[in-house]
């Protein structure tokens, strides 16, 4: 049972480090920005679970941590796509499809009164 | 053991972040990295026995204060030739 | 560990006083002072480090008999508890002045502020 | 030249750090005064787990007082210099999924708030972090939807309200004749449950409430000036 | 065992730590920069969960919900800031 849980800890960070080498390999920031969002978070989930077969009276903690990180990170990352892609960052030479540029005329603009 | 190596290296990591914070060029990843140098700062606490503090500091010291440092960002928006200014 | 730490946080206390000193944007110096308190907090907690402690916080791993040989001191942190809160304060109140300095003369560089009221 | 100067200034005061740091030798045990606190009979007085919160709420409970005043001064002063602007703004319509996330974090993250400041005396947290959580989840709302208008009145009085019972309650144990800031006006209960240790969990959740209060203050400040180029 | 796995996996955590600032120190734009902090971010969440076990204390694990919170919310700010509608 533990040995279990610290071989899923393991593999879990084994995925953070694929993360990391790829953030440094990737060719263009919407490549960098899936990379550094979906394996670190899988690499997070993998370690907390690999903890609560560890220590299962810690479970309630590491389930509202697990959550929490399921929750932030993919809305962090998706609003940070935006952004980049608003500000004009130019994709990589080898990115064919553009979904964005067909609803673009849909964005609407927010004006706000003071 | 293991310890004293991690601790080596957050030093080591806190130092560059400060370098960074002080002399790159551009105004935002200067901010950003005062920001990352609270974060480690909150591991370096929590090596230390000290978890109050390092939760204090996780979300006033880098937390709030990031926040408050863009939203005057965002008020002034210096341009490159002010940059240029201050070298 | 402890000195490790102590001269770390020395280190990042003599960087945050070389940006207070010889940066000119009004920003960075604020940037300098952040820096120098969180230097400053580095040190004092790692004075409180007693060797081989825990957290001063007595639960199931830590009772109250044994609590005098276990924890670490609890009065540093809860000073720099305060400290940390009243940085931030502090930091607030000069983004605003910073803010206000902006409006005036649209420059952040310090030399042209030389008047002596405004 | 002028650079060299500083470096000088700053090799000198570097220098006149060395001692401090070739004197200490780490400690070995813990300081007498610390001692003290953390003899078993003064900690079943105060009856908290914590024991960085029993200092900073009974022992040193003057200092957090002191820290609550300068906060509010704080607040105050950037509420007198940053007026409001009356410009229209032209922004960007958020992302309906960031929109949607943000509706279900709020409470989420008001509920931590919560739980982090009333149970300030079993694991860490407290007044101040709980406050700043607090906070954190008002500006995630102004993030997500910049049109809404905060209630300034409900802001300022759970400020005042609470800054009122705070003081109340401090003053009460002087009145009982147990002393300013003592926390045995409650009883103290169990140790280790959260209903215990006296008056501390009364006392750091006010604190909480006014700092988040005052904080979000500042925070909406800040957010209130910003204007289009 | 146990703790030697885990010894191991603290380490690559903190290797991986380390390539993320290789990153974060020559990312072209700003937005490699904030990418690269939010993965340091995500990564020290699990380097101090695995820290609460080695010390065998459970109260660390509230720390890291506080911090992964703040880290979530200046990731958003900056991005509202690069896209010029704070």
């Amino acid at each position: 049972m533990e040995l279990i849980g610290a071989i899923i800890t393991l593999l879990g960070s084994f995925v953070l480090l694929v993360a990391s080498i790829g953030l440094v390999r990737m060719p263009d920031v919407y490549n960098r920005l899936q990379v550094g969002t979906k394996a670190t978070t899988l690499g997070t989930i993998m370690s907390l679970i690999g903890l609560v077969f560890l220590m299962p009276q810690w479970w309630g903690k590491l389930i509202l941590l697990i959550f929490f990180v399921m929750m932030t990170s993919p809305v962090s990352a998706h609003v940070l796509a935006r952004a980049s892609y608003f500000i004009k960052i130019p994709f990589s030479s080898r990115t064919v499809v553009d979904k964005m540029k067909v609803n673009a005329k849909a964005m609407k603009i927010e004006h706000e009164k003071k | 053991m293991s310890f004293l190596i991690i601790t080596v290296l957050l030093g080591a990591v806190m130092l560059a972040m400060a370098f960074i914070a002080i002399y790159h060029k551009k105004l935002i990843v200067a901010v950003i990295a005062t920001g990352a140098l609270g974060l480690f700062a909150s591991i370096l606490y929590l090596l230390l026995a000290a978890p109050d503090v390092a939760m204090t500091e996780a979300a006033i010291g880098s937390g709030l204060t990031t926040i408050i440092f863009f939203y005057v960002l965002n008020r002034i928006r210096t341009d490159a030739k002010e940059e240029e200014n201050e070298a | 560990m402890e000195y490790i730490t102590l001269i770390t946080g020395f280190l990042i206390i003599l960087a945050g006083l070389w940006a207070i000193m010889t940066r000119k944007n009004i920003i960075r110096i604020i940037i300098g002072f952040v820096i120098f308190d969180t230097g400053l907090h580095i040190v004092m907690v790692s004075i409180a480090y007693v060797r081989g402690g825990t957290a001063p916080i007595l639960d199931g791993s830590v009772s109250i008999a044994d609590a005098a040989q276990k924890i670490v001191d609890p009065v540093p942190q809860a000073l720099v508890l305060t400290a940390i809160v009243i940085g931030l304060g502090v930091t607030a109140l000069m983004l605003a002045y910073a803010m206000k300095l902006h409006q005036e003369k649209k420059s952040l560089n310090i030399e042209s502020f030389k008047d002596l009221k405004w | 030249m002028n650079k060299l100067f500083i470096l000088i200034i700053i090799v000198a005061l570097g220098s006149m750090l060395y001692p401090l740091v070739s004197s200490f030798d780490g400690n070995s045990e813990l300081s007498s005064l610390a001692q003290f606190y953390a003899q078993p009979d003064n900690i079943s007085k105060v009856n908290s787990p914590n024991l960085v919160t029993a200092i900073v709420v009974t022992y040193r409970g003057l200092d957090t007082m002191g820290e609550v005043t300068i906060l509010f001064l704080t607040a105050a002063i950037i509420a007198f210099f940053l007026k409001k602007g009356g410009t229209t703004r032209t922004l960007r319509l958020n992302s309906e999924i960031f929109k949607t996330s943000a509706k279900l974090l709020v409470p989420i993250i008001v509920m931590l708030g919560v739980y982090i400041f009333i149970n300030g005396h079993l694991s860490p947290g407290g007044g101040f972090q709980g406050g700043a959580v607090i906070a954190s989840a008002v500006i995630l709302m102004l993030l997500a939807s910049p049109n809404t208008k905060l209630k300034h009145n409900f802001f300022e009085a759970l400020e005042s309200t609470s800054g009122l019972v705070f003081v109340g309650l401090a003053a009460l144990g002087a009145l009982l004749g147990l002393g300013y800031l003592d926390n045995a006006i409650l009883p103290l209960g169990e140790f280790g449950k959260l209903f215990s240790a006296g008056a501390i969990p009364v006392i750091y959740s006010f604190v909480g409430l006014k700092v988040g209060a005052e904080l979000s203050n500042i925070l909406n400040k800040f957010q209130s000036v910003q204007s289009d180029k | 065992m146990v703790n030697t796995i885990l010894t191991i996996a603290v380490a690559i955590i903190l290797l991986s730590i380390a390539i993320t600032l290789i990153r974060f120190v020559i990312g072209k734009t700003s937005v490699d920069r904030v990418i690269a902090f939010d993965v340091m971010t995500v990564g020290s969440i699990a380097f101090i969960g695995i820290l609460a076990y080695l010390t065998q204390r459970v109260i660390y694990l509230d720390v890291a919900i506080v911090y992964g919170l703040l880290g979530f919310l200046a990731v958003i700010i900056i991005a509202k800031y690069l896209e010029k509608s704070l």
